[in-house]
């Protein structure tokens, strides 16, 4: 016995990575299907969604850097298509990081395809809607923190008249009847680096516009406190986040498939953790008072 | 000339208030110098136990100024402190150091403060043909290049010793555990409580809230730097005061305290 | 699949698993590749950034409008003179740079710091803990209350630990172990999302998947053979 | 001249000079002059580091180009890195950041080194757990019972299985662990605002370091 305990007091630390390895490797591409509960702040987001009304403006800001995306991707890839699904929905893509716009068009070319008679940016169609009828992309607006509360100021102005790609977008704003920031609808943020209390302060405090959120694991503290202050709508956290939207969406994707790994990694370092204790009382404890 | 007198820009007014009393304490304090008592910190006491074993087992010693996220901030000047001091000990006991700088675009000035600083140790401990500058390497201005130089350094160089401090983000749980499997005493610091609970279960040592500030001042035993300290937990206890103060009038129905905090 | 695209993938996947071969333990051809590559690629990332942000931010503001912009004019030679600092007789010129540096950078950190760092911070734990129409946040922020204080008291260093003081010290150093264990695993649930993200990435689509394979095959089974049977050559590939 | 700028007192003033310009206008309105010298001072930090990090690649440079010639074990590593920092910089300086050479080189080399390193973290916060998380006293109790009620919160299984722990876990994370970091904030605040004060009166240590070398001489 005591041998046994010998052995799990100094199991070496690369079995636990290999297990890793294997263990998130096997599940991702044979997911097993374990349950998951959707949690009331998901659900608020999608319904918030589910409920758009025809001829309402949503505003899409990507706050993404190249390190958040593998974690962020679930969520805009569930909850844009979603968005697109509902008819009449008019959408504004926008970013405030310098990289943002490739990952714009990353989620456009995954969920889109080329519109007629077009083979590159930004005429892309999405779930049938089709760019500068349905959409535009105003690109990387700089400034951050000041990006975002210049746009509630002075929407028109800061946006000017052309959109990322230097198309005339005038026409399309006047259409749509945006004419400041109280014409947006809906905002929903997909944050690695905290615009959604930006968006709080200098929208949501003068106009009351209504915000979702979806960021990673990170930065979610912030989003949680202003979650429950009533503040956001709702708010989708992380890959678990974007599991359930996926599930609810039924834009099923890898989120969902990622949720077994998610469980069964967890349930793994809980072992390891009893493991290393049953170790530490059966030997090294006794060695230690020996 | 007219000389006009600006109003106070609103809701900062307590914030001057505090950073005045703050100024004044402290400056009382430093001119009576000497305190009573002064808790030990184990954590920065441990640098010098930590210094005995690399010239025991005559290894290097490895040490972080962290990567100076936003330029030479408090955190920065802190650990800059902690530096210098285990540089001094280094140049002391004939023991070479090693100092992984970059990691972040506002870094750059750090560099070279710190070659300007370890290099100034070595002077002062009269072995300047003791430092050299290749053991004080650039590794690029990105956190995780810089980290996983960093990690290849502890990899070939196996130091006995090392402190990282200063800013610390995501990558020092990887540079601590990389470190303790290489067989190094890790004493470490991050600026916030997340990275502190990981680093807590991986080093040795690590520096919690303002030890790391404050390390200047409490290595350098100089009596006048310690009595600075008095002023943190004077300020710490007037919170206390102004927190049990607000409770009491919120449950009252007023919150006048909360108003005076925003002002 | 183009050519391009096709190395991009090849060699990303190839840095990748040169950067996770450091998990085995063992310093090996593969991490030190793809460490020197990706610490050189960084380098050049970042001197091409600051070499933009020079000419586009100074150099042309400068020279479109001197008479405007000349407070930059003295910003340039500060910035000059730090290059003194590899000049063995004038290198204390850049002293001066590197006094203001640090004057600005402390001074802005702790500037905003007074209020989001401290008064801020009081004033959010200032909670209602009287309401006894609602016994569970009243309780809930009562516990806040309690927490904020005894772990300031954890923080407590020019007094000596007595009476009163003391337990509240303890009770603060048993809360303060309480909270890292709560942070580490949330933390940890935050770096398993990225790190499910980077396997999706090299498992999916199929190619990905068959380049990942071979390519971290080829590495495990290298690295074990060289440290089994040929630790010297392995001792030799290392730096 | 020489002497004066390596005196300590003329450093000193220059930051105790810069910090005026710094806190003054953040707590009083000033006029435009001072805002101006303001801004005109967080840019040229900016400037400075941007020149500072030519002096990194300069000394970088040597140092590997010394390893090269002098043939040091693992030279050829140190070939690659500058033959490829060099190519990158020569590239991006002359064709710019978007030219596919360099953006060949960022999504080869190291944008994938970003993200692998975020994620290597989890095999490492693993084996730290399981070599750390004994229970040896009171407090590694408390450690260890704080990480498992977030964990059964966190993951889709636990919470299905044990639908009872979720809410400790969320109360445990909301409450207690942000009651701690809220402390942390405050005691590192405080330190930070005495540390610009001993830096004002000439008696940080990091400052006293960087200048005692001349005195010396």
């Amino acid at each position: 016995m005591s041998s046994l305990f010998k052995v799990f007091a100094n199991i070496d630390r690369r079995v636990w990575h290999l297990l890793t390895f294997i263990l998130v490797g096997y599940t991702l591409l044979h997911p097993i299907g374990l349950p998951l509960k959707v949690s009331p702040e998901v659900k608020k987001a999608y319904e918030v969604i589910e409920n758009l009304k025809p001829g309402d403006v949503v505003l899409i800001n990507f706050d993404i850097a190249a390190f958040g995306w593998d974690e962020i991707k679930g969520s805009c890839l569930s909850m844009i298509p979603h968005i697109f699904s509902k008819e009449g929905v008019k959408v504004i893509f926008l970013t405030v990081q310098d990289q943002g716009y490739i990952f714009i068009e990353r989620t456009i070319s995954q969920i889109g395809k080329p519109m007629p008679g077009y083979d590159k940016f930004p005429w892309y169609e999405i779930q049938g809607k089709k760019y500068l009828q349905d959409y535009i992309n105003i690109g990387f607006i700089p400034g951050f923190d000041k990006a975002i509360a210049a746009l509630a100021q002075d929407f028109r102005g800061v946006v000017g008249g052309k959109d990322w790609y230097g198309n005339s977008i005038e026409e399309w704003l006047d259409k749509n009847g945006i004419k400041s920031a109280k014409d947006i609808d809906l905002i929903v943020t997909f944050d690695c680096a905290g615009a959604q209390s930006y968006f709080v302060s200098y929208w949501y405090v003068p106009f009351k516009t209504k915000i979702l959120n979806a960021m990673i694991g990170v930065s979610a503290p912030g989003s949680i406190v202003n979650y429950n202050a009533g503040m956001l709508e709702g708010i989708v956290i992380s890959i678990r986040g974007a599991a359930e939207y996926q599930y609810l969406s039924k834009y099923y994707g890898m989120a969902l498939v990622s949720m077994d790994a998610f469980s069964i990694i967890q349930f793994m370092l809980l072992i390891a953790i009893l493991i290393g204790n049953i170790g530490y009382y059966g030997w090294e404890r006794r060695k230690e008072k020996r | 000339m007219v000389v006009r007198i600006y109003p106070f820009i609103q809701e900062r007014l307590s914030g001057l208030l505090l950073l005045i009393a703050m100024f004044i304490i402290t400056f009382y304090y430093m001119r009576r110098g000497r305190l009573p008592y002064i808790r030990r910190v184990p954590a920065l006491d441990a640098i010098e136990e930590g210094i005995g074993r690399a010239t025991e087992m005559g290894r290097p010693v490895i040490a972080s100024p962290g990567i100076a996220v936003s330029g030479i901030d408090y955190w920065t000047v802190g650990a800059l402190g902690i530096l210098a001091h285990v540089a001094r000990l280094c140049a002391r006991n004939g023991l070479r150091l090693l100092v992984p700088l970059g990691g972040s675009e506002q870094s750059y000035t750090l560099v070279e403060v710190a070659r300007d600083l370890v290099e100034s140790q070595y002077r002062l401990e009269g072995v300047p043909e003791r430092f050299d500058i290749n053991d004080l390497p650039f590794l690029s201005g990105r956190q995780f290049a810089w980290a996983t130089g960093y990690v290849g350094m502890l990899m070939r160089e196996r130091p006995a010793l090392n402190v990282m401090v200063g800013l610390q983000w995501g990558s020092a749980m990887y540079i601590a555990e990389v470190s303790h499997e290489a067989g190094a005493f890790t004493i470490s610091g991050s600026t916030y409580l997340s990275n502190i609970a990981c680093l807590a279960v991986s080093s040795e040592y690590v520096t919690i809230g303002e030890e790391m500030v404050a390390a200047g001042a409490y290595l350098s035993r100089d009596p006048v730097q310690l009595a600075s300290i008095r002023t943190q937990d004077i300020i710490k206890a007037l919170m206390i005061a102004i927190l049990i103060l607000g409770i009491i009038a919120l449950g009252l129905g007023s919150d006048i305290v909360k108003l005076i905090l925003s002002t | 699949m183009d050519i391009g695209s096709f190395f991009v993938i090849l060699l990303s996947t190839a840095v990748t698993f040169g950067l996770f071969s450091i998990l085995t333990g063992v310093d090996n051809p593969f991490f030190a590749w793809a460490e020197n590559t990706y610490v050189g690629g960084a380098v050049g990332m970042t001197i091409v950034v600051s070499f933009t942000w020079i000419v586009s931010n100074l150099i042309q503001k400068i020279l479109s409008n001197p008479y405007v912009n000349w407070p930059l004019i003295i910003s340039l030679i500060l910035g000059l003179m730090m290059l003194l600092r590899v000049h063995p007789k004038y290198s204390y010129l850049a002293r001066i740079p590197i006094s203001i540096a640090t004057g600005v950078g402390v001074a802005v950190s702790t500037r905003a710091a007074i209020f989001s760092g401290l008064l801020y911070q009081i004033r959010a734990t200032i909670l209602p803990i009287f309401d006894w129409r609602k016994p569970e946040t009243a309780f809930t922020n009562l516990m806040i209350v309690v927490f904020v204080v005894t772990i300031m008291t954890f923080f407590v260093y020019t007094t000596e630990l007595k009476g009163p003081l003391k337990i509240s010290h303890r009770i603060g150093r048993l809360v303060l172990f309480a909270s890292f264990g709560a942070l580490f695993a949330q933390t940890y649930m935050g770096r398993l999302g990225l790190f499910l993200g980077a396997m999706e990435t090299l498992l999916i689509p199929e190619t990905n998947f068959r380049i990942s394979i071979t390519v971290a095959l080829i590495m495990l089974i290298t690295i074990i053979v060289l440290k089994r049977y040929y630790p010297e050559t392995l001792n030799k590939l290392v730096p | 001249m020489s002497s004066l700028i390596k005196s300590r007192e003329f450093l000193l003033a220059i930051i105790i000079a810069v910090s005026f310009f710094i806190y003054f206008p953040y707590f009083v309105e000033s006029p435009k002059p001072i805002v101006d010298i303001e801004s005109w001072l967080v840019t040229t930090t900016v400037v400075i580091a941007s020149f500072a990090v030519m002096v990194s690649l300069y000394t970088m440079t040597r140092r590997e180009v010394m390893r090269i010639t002098k043939r040091v074990k693992g030279w050829p590593y140190s070939l690659l890195m500058m033959i490829l920092a060099w190519f990158m910089i020569v590239v991006g300086v002359s064709l710019g950041k978007d030219a596919t050479p360099f953006r060949f080189c960022a999504d080869a080399f190291v944008l994938p080194g970003d993200s692998t390193i975020y994620a290597i973290l989890v095999f490492y916060l693993t084996s730290a757990a399981a070599r750390s998380f004994k229970v040896r006293d009171l407090e590694s109790l408390l450690l260890l019972l704080g990480a498992f009620f977030v964990l059964m919160q966190q993951a889709p299984l636990g919470e299905y299985l044990f639908p009872y722990f979720g809410p400790i876990g969320s109360w445990l994370v909301n409450n207690l662990a942000m009651a701690a970091s809220r402390v942390f904030t405050i005691s590192a605040t405080l330190g930070g605002i005495v540390l610009a004060i001993r830096l004002l009166a000439g008696k940080e240590m990091a400052m006293i370091g960087l200048i005692a070398r001349r005195e010396k001489d």
